[in-house]
């Protein structure tokens, strides 16, 4: 009973991470239908951005900051110099550009940053918290509650606001939303600095437990595309579902099974996940009368 | 003479919304069937019900007796059943002749090993198949731009080739919705002439349109559809006077052009 | 008489092939000249599923994956000859992509490429657990395919390099031929029509799911050949080759040629070959480069370089 | 002019490794050339990033042997470029000093081939040694599943028995794992386990150590020389890395070392040129390359010749004897082309966050 | 109001207009005619700024419109009813129509969108379903009604009446005049000639990306040639 606790804590902790790095594949792809594979980076450069901040000597709080805004400059940075121009390029071209992107972004951070394995310790001391036989890092909290609060910061814009809608109509019809006096470039321009200030998020929150290096975006790009397919692209309350399960599931297998298989049993799981869901959990089907 | 096509109590329902309710009629082959009714009554629900693309909640679909209810689309084309699309739904990167030999699929199959290597038996069919295409494109008036990519054409130019792709199949009963949509009156004339030389073939015709002159003139029988459900049904002369059509689909522009289709 | 674009595209292709060794300074170039056919075969498997039949996958270097352990695992364990090892491999590859792709076909876009990218991962996730077969992450010799004994044998003598150039360059021409039939053929227009309209397609008569299993396994067996070819040459596999970067760089090969071409795809994975060797002068800037390349190319020429190339000469939609 | 050639993974998974040694080679072939270089020719280092792929770095050796005319290749970070570089250097004869760990790269012995660090077999061994001076006979095992760390798993297997240990529980984590608590409650539950051991190199050793500690695992932890080094130290946080043993070499503990230790003057001047350099610690990896090259110019020099016959070179290297490096004191003959024995290695334990010789 | 001089326009090498002239008064209702391919749609995208121009230019209002993107172009008060519809098919009824105000933020909004779902009582009907479900006489609605959203002064109408049934043919036409007295321009594009002639108080025949014909709507009705060619009388 105390180990399935402990399991759940891990796999939550685990799983909080995912979900933080699948929601920021939400406004990139509602604004454009692209999946963005440069969003690992955007995660590594602000995990890196606050480590190095912090060894310069910056408070954590201002180091953490300096390191969203600069992702999220690098975010708007790709839009209009990567993006942008390729506008009406078929959508698998897109996501070539940003395969590129992380490729380029990557060697960037391997120049400017260093080859090194970076962390830094966590925001409320590494003293773990017991609960009933099983034990939490105090920075697992802060992960999920920036689950949390993305999540509903995100859901909120997609639900609420004009704007999000307007986000969502960019992607969906590109020349009826210019029709309509949408400002279609602003509106991906909004979306990449966004996701990149999203990513950044995460990678300020996770790299106390997960750790950073210039070259860890591509695996945690792919984290987060997976527990976003499985919870259903483009949705944020899927992404949270997603990672979460998706943590869980890999701590149980861990912890019952064998640690050897666990990706493959998440793996196998979102392929019959998506075999009967062809839409993922929670993603929308969406309805093209012939 | 039996039906070729009968529908029977077919109906389905969206998110709890019923959208057909107990549909029944039935074509002859031939004969040319126009199914008319408001936006949103339920004609294309109809269509991709027939052609297998919905499943009905309720009721039959029988073709020559045998039912085909839900049965899949590429068995339902098999079995001499094709149609064409209210929506445009052309291969955009093919060429207009590509489009129209895609409708000779189910004669020109040869296996893909076949086709891999090229063989005889495979590039025969591809060229017999291109002959007969370039006639089809011919007959709607496409052929001089037959290797062109179909997503550089207009929108009218594509209705006709739909039509074209549709009769590529060969097929006893040719579901049309609103062929002439987006037609100006000589073009819609020429549509007319068109469907009837289909259906003097022996092709037995469905039609959806809202062009009532072309309706009221080539159908031998009228299905009206109002809120999913069918509120009459006759010749057209007939049809074109019940109030209840004329308040619900026809209005004054209707009913000129029913008069205009009398003469 | 004009010559038919396929038929164009061959003599282009072996020309190539044939004249490039005129030109090569060193030794060296053959083994690049070897790789880029090696893995211009996988990706015209690709131009074949992605381009013709619009379905992505990010998982097939699974499939060379278990053409190259086929020809490391069958001799030793099966005593097979490594041609038969081929076989096996594309008789396997074949199987599970039947087996597979039944169910994942259904979904669409970036599912199917979840879906997809899951399967590469599972394979080479067992390649590399079970290191009791499969030797584990570093990898297991492969036995010689003793063509160039063969050869020495009848009095021919050739260097590895030479017999490997020509030998994968054969299987290219040979494949890119299989895919031009291909193209212009019933089953050909069929993928490319579901391609252009699912629902069209079916109501044409077109049995989607099994064209999409038909493309699905073809370009598995491309894969797979592909594998096959590149563990013989090197004598030693790893499972690296199944690996996600290995399928990515299948797919942004195809794309940054031209999916929609055999040629371009051809291209595509002669310029993503040949670059890392030309960006060694750039030393650490190397992947920057490499970055900027692949963004520049899909600005400028974003239907891939071959077809946008052609389209800029040709006038863009003329005639 | 002497051309030397190298293909390391600078960039990948094994970055953290193949950086410090690119980096190491490039330092040093600076300074050789700048006292005069070899035979008064200048050395010319020819290096490739093979980011780890075994492919890719069969394809750099071959355009280091046919293209770039070297006359020796130092490389192959991991085990499996090793392997790949080795087939093109044998059958191409030219001599090649693999920097990685796996035993099967020298055993069975390979004329042109040779390498610099311990086995990963020596690691166990060196390990175990000091579990059966401890009296441990039952342990728990948690590996990655990279190369490094499951080929290490494998060797430790096979030669526990010999010390009298059985390994009673073996999880395993992947390279880009975020926690290891699951595998870790399963060591903790496992009975009577008297020390656990963590093969592996990179994060997921630090990971490992931290999860350890929070769930209050209170048996002793022993590391491999994957993360030997301060990195490892700083990742892990000291007090969690408190009391942490592993095989290192003397390098990461220049200072400590006698002052009549043989290794101790060539440390401590590649541990100065480096930090002063890079500006930051040296690596056991640096090391490595560090050897390596060390070997080479050694032949080299021997052989007396500025354009050396490639068998010549070969037999050179392998009359290597007592060439003090950074990892050991190196003695090759026809049987053994590793040229270390077991007391290279130093039993090392992590003290206020340094590094100190267990005695 | 809106004046086009020597219009060109192309897709990659091939031009279809081939130099237009057009011009509208402000609060004209001005109808297009053309066979299939004629260039009708490629001359409305050139108007509203999704299709680039070769040549030639466009003034509205006296301000010259090319340097504008679409998007900017709504903004002065030039709103489309696109071909083939484009509604956000995502989106349900009520936010398409939102959209369609993305300018305004203002109370007036709700009195539009009311004033929509009394002209299209279905839309009402539907407000909260995925637009992507409609019919397609109900999307052709929802396509109107989202640029009527856009308080447009000159409205791009391209063939509002296909697809819709007669009853509402009517309706749609009677939603011109309509605007009309409301003082908004409407460029009408219609292969229901005669029916848009009716109404419009100018006419231009387009024929393969030529101005074949232009003059009052009146006498194009009575011309012999648009009687034939596109009246079929
Ligand atoms: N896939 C679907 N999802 C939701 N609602 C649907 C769907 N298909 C049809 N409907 C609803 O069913 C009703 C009938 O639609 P249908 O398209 O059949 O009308 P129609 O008679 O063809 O109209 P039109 O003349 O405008 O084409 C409409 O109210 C429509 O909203
Ligand atoms: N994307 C495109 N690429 C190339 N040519 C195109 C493209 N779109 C349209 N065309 C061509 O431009 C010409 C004008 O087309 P347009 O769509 O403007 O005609 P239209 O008058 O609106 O016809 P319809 O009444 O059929 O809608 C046609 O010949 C068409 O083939
Ligand atoms: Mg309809
Ligand atoms: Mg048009």
């Amino acid at each position: 009973m105390a180990d399935l606790l402990q399991f759940l804590m891990s796999g939550l902790t685990v799983g909080a991470v995912y979900a933080l790095l699948a929601l920021g594949f939400t406004i990139i792809f509602n604004a454009s239908g692209v999946v963005n594979f440069a969003q690992g980076e955007f995660v590594m450069l602000g995990g890196m951005g606050t480590a190095f901040a912090i060894a310069a000597g910056l408070p954590v709080p201002l180091a953490a900051l300096l390191a969203i805004l600069g992702t999220a400059a690098v975010g708007v940075a790709l839009n209009r110099l990567a993006i942008a121009p390729a506008r009406g390029a078929p959508v698998v071209s897109l996501i070539i550009i940003t395969i590129g992107a992380a490729i380029f972004l990557q060697g960037a951070a391997g120049l400017l940053f260093d080859k090194q394995i970076h962390r830094y310790p966590g925001f409320s001391g590494e003293a773990p918290l017991r609960l009933a036989g099983a034990t939490l890092l105090p920075q697992s909290l802060w992960v999920m509650a920036g689950a949390a609060l993305t999540f509903a910061a995100l859901w909120l814009f997609f639900t609420r606001t004009l704007t999000g809608k307007a986000v969502l109509a960019t992607a969906n019809n590109p020349l009826a939303a210019s029709l309509v006096g949408i400002n279609t470039k602003a509106i991906m321009a909004l979306s990449f600095g966004l996701s990149a200030a999203i990513g950044a998020v995460a990678g300020v929150l996770v790299t106390p437990i997960t750790m950073t290096a210039y070259n860890t975006g591509v695996a945690l790009a792919l984290s987060g595309f997976a527990a976003a397919m499985l919870g259903g692209l483009g949705n944020p309350l899927g992404a949270l579902a997603g990672g979460l399960l998706l943590g869980v599931l890999e701590a149980l297998t861990a912890g019952y099974v064998s640690s050897q298989y666990k990706d493959a049993v998440s793996f196998i799981l979102i392929i019959l996940v998506l075999a009967l869901m062809p839409q993922g959990l929670l993603g929308r089907k969406t309805t093209d009368r012939v | 003479m039996s039906a070729l096509l009968e529908i029977d109590g077919l109906g389905i329902a969206f998110g709890g919304i019923t959208a057909v309710d107990d549909v029944s009629f039935a074509v002859r082959a031939g004969e040319i069937v126009s199914v008319i009714g408001p936006n949103g009554a339920g004609k294309t629900t109809l269509f991709n019900m027939i052609s297998g693309l919905y499943r009905p909640s309720q009721g039959k679909v029988r073709l020559e007796g045998a039912e085909i209810t839900a049965m899949e689309p590429h068995l339902l084309a098999r079995r001499g059943l094709s149609r064409t699309f209210q929506n445009l739904q052309v291969f955009g990167e093919m060429t207009l002749l590509e489009n129209v030999m895609v409708g000779h699929h189910l004669r020109e199959k040869a296996g893909v090993l076949s086709d891999l290597l090229g063989l005889p038996a495979s590039r025969q069919k591809t060229r017999a198949s291109a002959e007969s295409a370039l006639a089809l494109l011919a007959r709607v008036g496409l052929e001089k731009a037959a290797y062109r990519a179909a997503r550089t054409m207009s929108y009218g130019a594509l209705k006709r080739l739909e039509i074209a792709r549709a009769l590529a199949l060969a097929p006893k009963i040719l579901l049309l919705d609103e062929p002439a949509a987006g037609c100006n009156a000589v073009e819609t004339e020429e549509i007319d002439r068109l469907i009837a030389e289909i259906a003097r073939a022996g092709v037995a015709i469905l039609l959806v349109e809202h062009d009532m002159k072309l309706v009221m003139k080539i159908s031998a029988h009228l299905v009206v559809l109002d809120h999913g459900r069918k509120i009459a049904e006759g010749a057209p002369a007939e049809v074109a006077r019940d109030p209840q059509v004329i308040a619900a689909y026809l209005g004054q522009h209707g009913q000129e052009q029913v008069l205009h289709a009398e003469g | 008489m004009r010559m038919k674009p396929k038929h164009l595209s061959l003599l282009v292709l072996t020309l190539l092939v044939v004249a490039a060794p005129f030109f090569f300074p060193s030794g060296f170039y053959y083994r690049i000249g070897a790789l880029i056919f090696i893995n211009a075969i996988a990706v015209t498997g690709l131009v074949i599923l992605i381009g013709y039949a619009g379905q992505i996958s990010l998982g097939h270097a699974g499939f060379a994956g278990i053409g190259a352990y086929a020809c490391a695992l069958a001799p030793e364990h099966l005593g097979l000859p490594p041609v038969a090892a081929i076989l096996l491999g594309t008789a396997l590859s074949a199987a599970l992509a039947w087996l597979v792709g039944k169910p994942i076909l259904r979904l669409h876009g970036y599912y199917l490429g979840v879906a997809t990218l899951g399967l590469g991962i599972l394979i080479s996730m067992v390649l590399s657990n079970e290191a009791q077969w499969t030797g584990g992450p570093d990898g297991i010799a492969v036995p010689d395919l003793g063509l160039r004994g063969l050869l020495r044998d009848l009095g021919w003598r050739i260097g590895a390099g030479e017999l490997w150039y020509g030998l994968a360059g054969t299987v290219m021409i040979l494949g890119a031929w299989l895919a031009l039939n291909l193209f212009d053929s019933p089953t050909g227009r069929a993928l490319r029509a579901l391609h252009g309209s699912e629902v069209a397609a079916r109501t044409m008569g077109i049995d989607v799911a099994r064209h999409k299993l038909h493309a699905f396994v073809v370009s598995a067996v491309y894969a797979s050949v592909s594998g096959s070819l590149l563990a013989l040459m090197n004598r030693l596999i790893t499972p690296d080759v199944a690996g996600f970067m290995h399928s990515v760089q299948m797919v942004t090969m195809a794309v940054l040629g031209g999916v929609g071409s055999v040629l371009g795809a051809i291209f595509g994975a002669t310029i993503l070959t040949a670059l890392p060797q030309l960006l060694t002068v750039f030393h650490q800037y190397e992947h920057m480069v490499l970055g900027l390349v692949m963004i520049l190319v899909m600005i400028f020429l974003p239907d891939g370089l071959l077809p946008s190339l052609m389209k800029r000469l040709r006038g863009r939609d003329g005639e | 002019q002497i051309r030397i050639g190298a293909t390391l993974a600078e960039t990948g998974p094994a970055g953290a490794l193949g950086d410090p040694e690119a980096r190491t080679l490039r330092l040093l072939v600076e300074q050789i050339n700048a006292a005069g270089g070899v035979l008064g020719e200048p050395l010319e280092l020819v290096l490739y990033d093979d980011g780890g792929d075994p492919n890719n770095a069969r394809t750099f050796a071959t355009r280091l042997v046919e293209h770039d005319e070297v006359v020796a290749i130092i490389g192959g970070t991991t085990t499996g470029t090793s392997l790949a570089i080795r087939s093109v250097a044998e059958e191409e004869e030219i001599p090649f000093i693999s920097l990685a760990g796996g035993i099967e790269i020298i055993d069975p012995v390979q004329p042109f081939t040779f390498k610099t660090p311990h086995t990963d077999r020596m690691a166990c061994e060196k390990i175990f040694e000091d579990m059966q001076a401890q009296g441990i006979a039952r342990i728990g095992m948690i590996s990655g599943t990279d190369g490094f760390g499951a080929s290490m798993r494998t060797q430790c297997l096979s030669v526990a028995e010999a010390y009298g240990i059985t390994v009673a529980a073996d999880e395993s984590y992947a390279p880009g794992d975020a926690d290891m608590v699951p595998q870790l409650t399963n060591i903790r539950n496992t009975e009577g386990l008297q020390a656990v051991l963590n093969p592996g190199f990179g994060a997921g050793p630090a990971i490992v150590t931290r999860n350890y500690r929070q769930l209050g695992i209170d048996l002793p932890l022993y590391q491999s020389h994957g993360v030997a080094g301060q990195a490892f130290i700083d990742l892990s946080g000291a007090e969690n890395a408190e009391g942490v043993r592993l095989p290192g070499t003397a390098l990461l503990i220049a200072d400590q070392l006698a002052g009549d230790d043989a290794q101790r003057e060539a440390v401590v001047a590649y541990r100065d040129a480096y930090v002063g350099r890079y500006n930051e610690p040296v690596s056991t990896f640096g090391g490595y390359a560090h050897d390596a090259l060390a070997i080479l110019v050694d032949a080299l020099t021997r052989n007396g010749e500025a354009d050396p016959d490639p068998v010549d070179l070969r037999e050179a290297i392998e009359a290597t004897s007592g060439l003090v490096g950074t990892t050991g004191i190196y003695s090759f003959s026809a049987e053994d082309h590793l040229g270390l024995d077991l007391s290279a290695f130093r039993l090392l334990e992590i003290r206020n966050g340094g590094w100190t010789p267990v005695q | 109001m809106l004046k086009v001089e020597g219009l060109r326009a192309r897709y990659g090498r091939i031009e279809v207009l081939h130099g237009i002239d057009l011009e509208i008064a402000s609060g004209e209702i001005v109808c297009v005619l053309g066979a299939n391919g004629a260039g009708k749609t490629t001359l409305l995208r050139c108007l509203s700024g999704v299709q680039p121009i070769a040549a030639g230019k466009i003034t509205f209002r006296g301000e010259d419109l090319r340097p504008l993107p679409a998007h900017r172009r709504l903004a002065r008060g030039l709103a489309q009813s696109p071909e083939g519809r484009q509604i956000f098919t995502n989106l349900t009824v009520e936010e398409n129509l939102r959209l369609g105000a993305w300018l305004h933020a203002d109370d007036r909004v709700q009195t539009d969108m009311d004033h929509a779902f009394t002209l299209f009582p279905v839309l009402k009907q539907k407000r909260a379903q995925a637009a992507g479900g409609l019919s397609g006489g109900q999307q052709q609605m929802l396509a109107i009604a989202r640029a009527l959203m856009g308080r447009p002064s000159c409205l791009l109408l391209d063939e509002p009446s296909m697809g819709l049934a007669p009853i509402l043919v009517d309706q749609i036409f009677d939603v011109v005049r309509q605007m009309k007295a409301l003082g908004v321009t409407v460029l009408l594009v219609e292969q229901n000639a005669y029916g848009a002639l009716r109404i419009a108080d100018r006419g231009y025949v387009l024929e393969t990306g030529h101005v074949a014909l232009s003059g009052p709507a009146a006498g194009l009705i009575e011309n012999p040639r648009i009687r034939e060619a596109y009246l079929g009388l």
